[in-house]
C-alpha cells in the first residue's frame, strides 16, 4: 500500500495536467471566439499540439518510455508525413 | 482434423508434437499455438487461392476469343474484381507471413511462441470474418469496381455489393495489422540468448521488414475503405466530384497502402528464397548484411513511390517526376538482392531439389518482373503502357512468378518440419518445372499484348490481339496443372509419406534443431545461438558477412 | 507491329526498345551466371569449392550497388528528359473538346462539328485535347500515338499529339469505368489537311462551340446578371479568360478553364472580390457539354485576341 | 509497491512482458495515428480548397455541447490515469473509483454526443438528407460529411475504450487488477490516444468559422 506522499502524488499530478489542458482549451476557445484576430487556425492547431504533448508526456509518460516505444510513436507521425508531403507535392503543383 | 487421426500425426508412438496436443476441433480453433494458427491460415488461404484461381480460369476462357461470348460484360467485370480482391487481400498478403511466417518466426528466433498468442488467434478470426463478408458479396452477385475501388465509380455508380466487399477489406486489414504487430514485437523482444540482430536468418529479417510495412501502410487503406463504406451507406459525399471531391485524392490514399502492399507480398518471398538457396548451395548467403539493409531500404522507400501508379491519372508533372525518380531508386536494392543470390551459388555445391527449383525459378521471374518495372517507372513509356496488359504481365511476374513461386518453394522446404513427412521429390520437381514453363507461357505473351496497346479489364478486344491471348490462355492450362499437382502429392504425403528426420536438408537455423514436427513449445529447452546464420562451411569470407558483428546483446 | 503514328511515338519507342535491350543484357548476365554456376557447381562435380577469392568482398558489393544506381538514374534522366517537352502543351494547336460518359466518347471540334466514338484530325497539326468526364474516371488512350490521359469528373485534363501518318487508329478507354468499359472504344482517323477540311465541310454544322455558348448564355439566364445590360452586381466576363482574378479572401487565381467551370458549377467556392455571393449553382442545370460551350463562349469574349485575328 | 504480476505465455519475466505489452500497444497506436491521419489529410485538402465554405458550415456546429464533451474527455483521461497509477501501487480503492468515474465520464460523452446528433438532425445538418441546410454548397456539404463521419468513427473508438475500461472494473471485482496492472496501463494508453484525437477534432469541427 502506498503511503500518504505517494497517494498525493498519484492524485495531484494528473489533476495538474488536467488543469493545464482545460486552461489551454479555454485559451483556444477565447482566441477563436474573439473577433478579428489573425491566424486562428494556426493558433488552435498550436494549442492542440501543446495539449497533445501534455497528454503524451504527462499522462502516457512517453518521455520515460523506452527508446523503442518512442521510435514507434515517432514512426507513426513520420510515415503520416510521407502521405502529406508526397500528396501535397502533387496538389500544389497541379 | 478428427480425433482418430493420431496415427497420421504422431511421428513415433509416445513422442508428442504440436499436432498431437489435443486433436479435437476445439483444440484447433481455440489454439493460441502459433504453429496451429499457421495451419489454420494455410488451410483457409488455400481455399481462397482456388476461389481466386477459378475466377482467373474463367477470365482466361473468356479472353480466348475477341467476342464477349463466354461471359457477359458484367459477369466478366465481377470475375476480375473477385480475382483481384481475393488474390491480393485473402491470398497474397497473408500467404507467406501468416503461414510460413507464423510457423517459423518463433522457431527461428528461438521463442516459445509469438509475443501475443491470443492476438495471433484473433488475427485468423478477423481474416475469416472478413472472408465471410467478401464471399457474401460474391454470392449475392459480386462487385464490379475492380480491386482498386476507384471513386466515383465505387461510391456513386456501381450497382453491386461494394459496401460488403469494402467492409471485408477493412476487417482483413486489421488481421494483417495484428500479424504485423505480433511479428515486430516477437523479433524485438523474444530472440533467444545469442540471437543478435545480425544472426537473424534472412527469413526472419524479411518477416520483420514485411511487418513494418503491414503496420504502417494498412491503416490508411482501412480509412480509405471506411470512407467508401460511409459514402455508400449514409450517402455522405466525401469523394463525390459534384460536391467538390477530388477522385485523384482517393487514388493517393489507396496507393499509399497498395503500393507498399506489393512489398508485403515480395519481401517474404525474398526471405524464403534466401534460406533455400543458401541451404541447397551449401554456401553462406553472399553479402548477408547487404541483403538485410536492402530489405529495410525497400520497406522504407516502398512508401514513397506510389505515385507511379498515377502518371496518367491527372497528377502534376512535378509529382510524377519525383515518384518516377524514387521508383528508379528502389530498383537498386532489388537488383542487389538478385546479384547476391547469384553470388551465393558461386563455388557452391548445388542440389536441384524441388525447393531449389522453385527458388531458381523465382530469381529468373523476379528479375524479369523487376526489369519490366523499369519500363513502368519511365514516365513516357508508362504513359503508353499503363492500364495495358504490360502492367498485368509485370505484376503477375512479381506476384505469381515471384511471391507464389517462393511460397511454393517454402512450403516444400519446410513441409517435413511442419508435417513430419516427406513428399515425393520427383513429383515435386516435375510440378516446379511445369509451373515455371506454364507461368512464362501464360504471362510472357501479355507483355507483347501490352506493348501493342491492349487495355486491361477488357472482355472484348480487337481481333488482332487474339493470337497472343490464345497463347496466354493455353499457357494458363499448363499453369493450372502445375498448381493442382502439389495438392495431390502433398495429400499423399500427409497420409503415406515417409517420416521426415529432424533436419532432412541438413540446413542451419534453429527450426531444424528441434523435432519434426516440433513439440508444443517448440524447443525442449531454450536454445542458445553461438554462430552466424548459414554456417554451411567453416571458412569465413562472406563480404559484409555476419561474422563481423558478434557482440551479444541481451535477448 | 504497332505503328508509330505520332511525333511522340519514336521517342517513346526509343526508350522502350532501349529498356528491352538493357533487360536482355541483364537477363543474359544473371541467367547466364545462374546457369553456369548451376552446371559447374552442381553437387558431385569436382569444381573447387573453397573460400571466395579476395576480390569478392565488400568492394564488389558496393561496386555493383553504385553501378546499378548509376544505371537507374541514367534511365530516369533519359526518360524524364524525353517526357519534359510533352508536358508542355503546344500554344498553337487545334483544340478538340472531349466529354466522356459511360460508355461513350463525345468529341467536339472548334467549328462545332460533333462526333461520337470517333475523331477526325488532320495530319501534321498539333491537336490539343481538352477533356472532362460526366460521370466516372475514364482514360483517353491511343496506342498508336503513345498517348494516354485519364479523364476526370469535375476537372479538365488535357493532352496533345501531332499525327504523322494517315490512317485509322484505335481509341481505347483505358481506365476501368463500369459495365461496358470494353466497348468504350473508338477510331481516330488521321487525314490529309485538305481531306480533313473537306470532311469538316460535309459534316452537319452546329453552331460553333462559342456560338452555341452564346445562345446558352441567354437561354440559361446568365446574361441577366453578367450581360452588358444587367443591373445586378456581377463581374463582367469580357477579357476574363487568362486574367488574374482577386477573390473575396484576397487570394488570386488565374481564370483558366477549371476556374470558369468551377464558378459555373460551384459559384460560392471562389467569389470575386467586391461582389456578393448570389449566383446560384448551375450544377445539374447545365449539362457537361453546355458547360464546355459556355466556357468556350467566355473564352471567346476576349477583346485583344479577336483584334489580333 | 506493485504486486507480483501475473505472467502470460510466452513470457517468463514481468519486465519483458510489460515491455512487450507497452510496445505492442504503441505499435497499435501508431496504426491509429496513420488511420486518423488519412482522415485529417482529406480534411486538410478539402478545407484548403474551400476555407469559406468550411467556415459557413462550421458556424452551425454545436459549440456548447462540443466543448462540454471536450472537458468530459479531458477529465476522464485524468481519472483513468489516477486509476492506473493507483492500481500499480496497489491502492485499489482509488483505482476502483477512478475506473468508475472514467466509465461515467465516457458514457456521459456518448450521451451528450447523442443529444448533439439530435439537434444537428433537427437543424437539417445531415448532408445526405433531402432537406440539408447547405444543399448545393460544396464546402459546407463536405464539412458536414466529415463531421458525421469522423465523430461516428471517434464514438466507435470511445465505445471500444469503454469496453476495455469496463473490463478493468471487472478485473478489479475479481481481485486480480493489482496483479494485472499492465492491462490497466495499456488500456489507459489507448484511452489517451482517443482523447488526443478528440482534442484535435474539437478545433477542426467546432472552432471553424467562429
Amino acid at each position: 500500500m502506498p503511503d500518504d506522499a505517494d497517494r498525493r502524488r498519484i492524485l495531484l499530478a494528473p489533476c495538474g495536467i488536467w488543469a493545464a489542458l482545460v486552461l489551454l482549451g479555454g485559451i483556444s476557445l477565447a482566441y477563436a471566439l474573439a473577433p478579428g484576430l489573425p491566424f486562428k487556425l494556426v493558433a488552435s492547431l498550436a494549442i492542440v499540439i501543446a495539449q497533445g504533448g501534455l497528454v503524451l508526456i504527462g499522462f502516457m509518460r512517453l518521455g520515460k518510455s523506452s527508446a523503442l516505444v518512442r521510435t514507434t510513436a515517432l514512426a507513426g507521425v513520420v510515415w503520416l508525413s510521407f502521405l502529406f508531403l508526397m500528396t501535397f507535392a502533387d496538389l500544389w503543383t497541379r | 482434423m478428427r480425433s482418430d487421426d493420431t496415427g497420421l500425426l504422431a511421428r513415433e508412438p509416445g513422442e508428442t508434437s504440436y499436432l498431437t496436443e489435443g486433436t479435437t476441433l476445439r483444440s484447433w480453433l481455440l489454439s493460441t499455438d502459433h504453429k496451429r494458427i499457421a495451419i489454420l491460415y494455410a488451410i483457409s488461404i488455400t481455399g481462397f487461392f482456388f476461389i481466386g484461381g477459378a475466377a482467373a480460369t474463367m477470365i482466361r476462357l473468356e479472353l480466348f476469343t475477341p467476342q464477349g461470348d463466354f461471359t457477359t460484360a458484367d459477369e466478366y467485370n465481377r470475375l476480375f474484381t473477385l480475382h483481384g480482391v481475393i488474390m491480393v487481400w485473402f491470398f497474397l498478403v497473408p500467404s507467406i507471413p501468416a503461414t510460413l511466417g507464423n510457423f517459423l518466426l518463433p522457431l527461428m528466433v528461438g521463442a516459445k511462441d509469438v509475443a501475443f498468442p491470443r492476438l495471433n488467434l484473433m488475427s485468423w478470426y478477423l481474416y475469416i470474418i472478413a472472408g465471410i463478408f467478401t464471399l457474401t458479396a460474391l454470392l449475392l452477385g459480386g462487385v464490379d469496381t475492380g480491386w482498386t475501388f476507384y471513386t466515383p465509380l465505387s461510391t456513386l455508380y456501381s450497382n453491386s455489393y461494394v459496401l460488403l466487399a469494402a467492409f471485408g477489406i477493412f476487417v482483413v486489414g486489421f488481421s494483417s495489422i495484428a500479424t504485423g504487430i505480433n511479428f515486430i514485437a516477437t523479433v524485438h523482444l523474444l530472440r533467444t540468448k545469442g540471437m543478435t540482430w545480425m544472426r537473424l536468418p534472412l527469413f526472419a529479417w524479411a518477416m520483420y521488414a514485411t511487418s513494418l510495412v503491414m503496420v504502417l501502410a494498412t491503416p490508411v487503406l482501412a480509412m480509405a475503405m471506411l470512407l467508401i463504406c460511409a459514402e455508400r451507406l449514409f450517402g455522405l459525399p466525401i469523394f463525390d466530384p459534384r460536391a467538390g471531391g477530388d477522385p485523384v485524392l482517393f487514388q493517393h490514399i489507396f496507393w499509399f497502402y497498395s503500393h507498399p502492399a506489393v512489398y508485403i507480398m515480395i519481401l517474404p518471398a525474398m526471405g524464403v528464397v534466401s534460406e533455400i538457396i543458401a541451404c541447397e548451395a551449401r554456401r553462406r548467403v553472399f553479402g548477408y548484411q547487404f541483403m538485410v539493409y536492402a530489405m529495410l531500404v525497400i520497406a522504407v522507400i516502398g512508401f514513397l513511390v506510389w505515385g507511379h501508379h498515377m502518371f496518367v491519372a491527372g497528377q502534376s508533372p512535378f509529382a510524377s517526376m519525383i515518384f518516377s525518380f524514387l521508383s528508379f531508386v528502389i530498383a537498386v536494392p532489388s537488383a542487389i538482392k538478385v546479384f547476391n543470390w547469384t553470388g551465393t551459388l558461386y563455388r557452391g555445391s548445388i542440389r536441384f531439389s524441388a525447393p531449389m527449383l522453385y527458388a531458381l525459378g523465382f530469381v529468373g521471374l523476379f528479375t524479369l518482373g523487376g526489369l519490366t518495372g523499369l519500363f513502368l517507372a519511365s514516365i513516357p513509356v508508362d504513359v503508353h503502357l499503363s492500364d495495358t496488359y504490360f502492367v498485368v504481365a509485370h505484376f503477375h511476374y512479381i506476384m505469381v512468378g515471384g511471391a507464389v513461386s517462393a511460397f511454393f518453394g517454402g512450403l516444400h522446404f519446410w513441409w517435413p518440419k511442419i508435417t513430419g513427412r516427406m513428399y515425393s521429390e520427383s513429383f515435386a520437381r516435375f510440378a516446379a518445372i511445369t509451373l515455371f514453363f506454364g507461368f512464362n507461357f501464360t504471362f510472357f505473351p501479355q507483355f507483347i499484348l501490352g506493348y501493342l496497346g491492349m487495355p486491361r479489364r477488357y472482355h472484348e478486344y480487337p481481333p488482332e490481339f487474339q493470337v497472343w491471348n490464345v497463347m496466354s490462355s493455353t499457357g494458363a492450362v499448363v499453369l493450372a496443372i502445375g498448381y493442382l499437382m502439389p495438392l495431390g502429392y502433398f495429400a499423399y504425403s500427409l497420409l503415406n509419406g515417409k517420416r521426415a528426420s529432424d533436419n532432412p536438408w541438413e540446413a542451419t537455423g534453429l527450426e531444424w534443431t528441434t523435432n519434426s514436427p516440433p513439440p508444443k513449445h517448440n524447443f525442449l529447452e531454450p536454445p542458445v545461438v553461438l554462430t552466424e546464420p548459414y554456417a554451411y562451411h567453416d571458412w569465413d569470407e562472406a563480404p559484409g558477412g555476419a561474422d563481423e558483428t558478434t557482440q551479444d546483446e541481451p535477448a | 507491329m504497332l505503328p508509330e503514328a505520332s511525333t511522340l511515338a519514336p521517342a517513346v519507342d526509343r526508350i522502350f526498345w532501349g529498356l528491352v535491350g538493357l533487360s536482355v543484357v541483364i537477363m543474359g548476365v544473371v541467367g547466364g551466371l545462374v546457369l553456369t554456376f548451376a552446371i559447374k557447381y552442381r553437387r558431385g562435380t569436382k569444381a573447387y569449392r573453397g573460400p571466395l577469392p579476395d576480390i569478392m568482398s565488400r568492394e564488389v558489393e558496393i561496386g555493383w550497388t553504385v553501378a546499378t544506381l548509376f544505371v537507374a538514374l541514367f534511365i530516369f534522366w533519359w526518360a524524364a528528359a524525353a517526357q519534359l517537352p510533352h508536358f508542355l502543351l503546344p500554344k498553337k494547336a487545334l483544340e478538340i473538346h472531349v466529354v466522356a460518359k459511360q460508355w461513350m466518347w463525345k468529341v467536339q471540334h472548334p467549328e462545332g462539328v460533333r462526333e461520337i466514338d470517333a475523331l477526325h484530325v488532320p495530319v501534321g497539326v498539333p491537336v490539343k485535347l481538352e477533356m472532362t468526364s460526366q460521370d466516372v474516371i475514364h482514360s483517353f488512350g491511343v496506342p498508336a500515338f503513345r498517348i494516354k490521359q485519364d479523364v476526370l469528373p469535375g476537372r479538365y485534363t488535357s493532352t496533345w499529339f501531332e499525327a504523322k501518318e494517315v490512317g485509322d487508329y484505335h481509341l481505347f478507354c483505358t481506365e476501368y469505368c463500369g459495365t461496358d468499359h470494353a466497348r468504350m472504344t473508338g477510331t481516330i482517323t488521321v487525314m490529309e489537311p485538305e481531306a480533313y477540311a473537306r470532311w469538316l465541310a460535309e459534316q452537319p454544322h452546329g453552331e460553333d462551340l462559342a456560338g452555341e455558348g452564346a445562345q446558352l448564355f441567354t437561354a440559361l439566364g446568365c446574361s441577366a446578371c453578367h450581360g452588358a445590360q444587367a443591373r445586378v452586381p456581377a463581374p463582367s466576363l469580357a477579357n476574363l479568360y487568362g486574367s488574374q482574378v482577386v477573390l473575396a479572401d484576397g487570394s488570386r487565381v488565374t481564370a483558366d478553364e477549371d476556374y470558369l467551370r468551377e464558378s459555373i458549377e460551384r459559384p460560392e467556392a471562389k467569389v470575386t472580390a467586391g461582389y456578393p455571393s448570389t449566383m446560384p449553382s448551375y450544377q445539374g442545370i447545365a449539362s457537361e457539354e453546355q458547360v464546355v460551350a459556355l466556357v468556350a463562349y467566355i473564352k471567346s469574349q476576349d477583346g485583344k485576341r479577336s483584334q489580333a485575328r | 509497491m506493485s504486486a507480483a504480476p501475473i505472467l502470460v505465455e510466452p513470457f517468463e519475466e514481468p519486465e519483458r512482458q510489460r515491455e512487450a505489452m507497452v510496445f505492442g500497444l504503441w505499435l497499435f497506436l501508431a496504426t491509429e495515428i496513420l488511420f486518423f491521419g488519412g482522415f485529417f489529410f482529406l480534411y486538410a485538402v478539402a478545407r484548403m480548397q474551400d476555407p469559406d465554405g468550411f467556415a459557413r458550415g462550421g458556424a452551425h456546429a454545436n459549440l456548447l455541447l462540443g466543448t462540454i464533451n471536450t472537458i468530459l474527455l479531458m477529465t476522464s483521461s485524468a481519472t483513468l490515469t489516477i486509476a492506473e497509477r493507483a492500481a500499480r501501487d496497489g491502492w485499489m480503492r482509488a483505482a476502483r473509483w477512478g475506473i468508475i468515474f472514467t466509465l461515467m465520464l465516457g458514457t456521459a460523452f456518448l450521451v451528450v454526443k447523442g443529444f448533439e446528433y439530435r439537434e444537428d438532425l433537427a437543424e437539417h445538418l445531415f448532408p445526405a438528407a433531402p432537406d440539408f441546410s447547405f444543399a448545393g454548397e460544396t464546402g459546407a456539404t463536405r464539412f458536414w460529411s466529415f463531421y458525421w463521419f469522423i465523430t461516428l468513427v471517434h464514438a466507435i473508438h470511445l465505445t471500444i475504450g469503454l469496453g476495455c475500461v469496463a473490463r478493468l472494473l471487472w478485473l478489479e471485482r475479481q481481485g486480480t487488477l493489482a496483479r494485472r496492472w499492465m492491462v490497466a496501463e495499456v488500456t489507459t494508453l489507448y484511452w489517451h490516444l482517443v482523447d488526443i484525437v478528440w482534442l484535435l477534432l474539437w478545433p477542426l469541427l467546432y472552432l471553424v468559422g467562429r
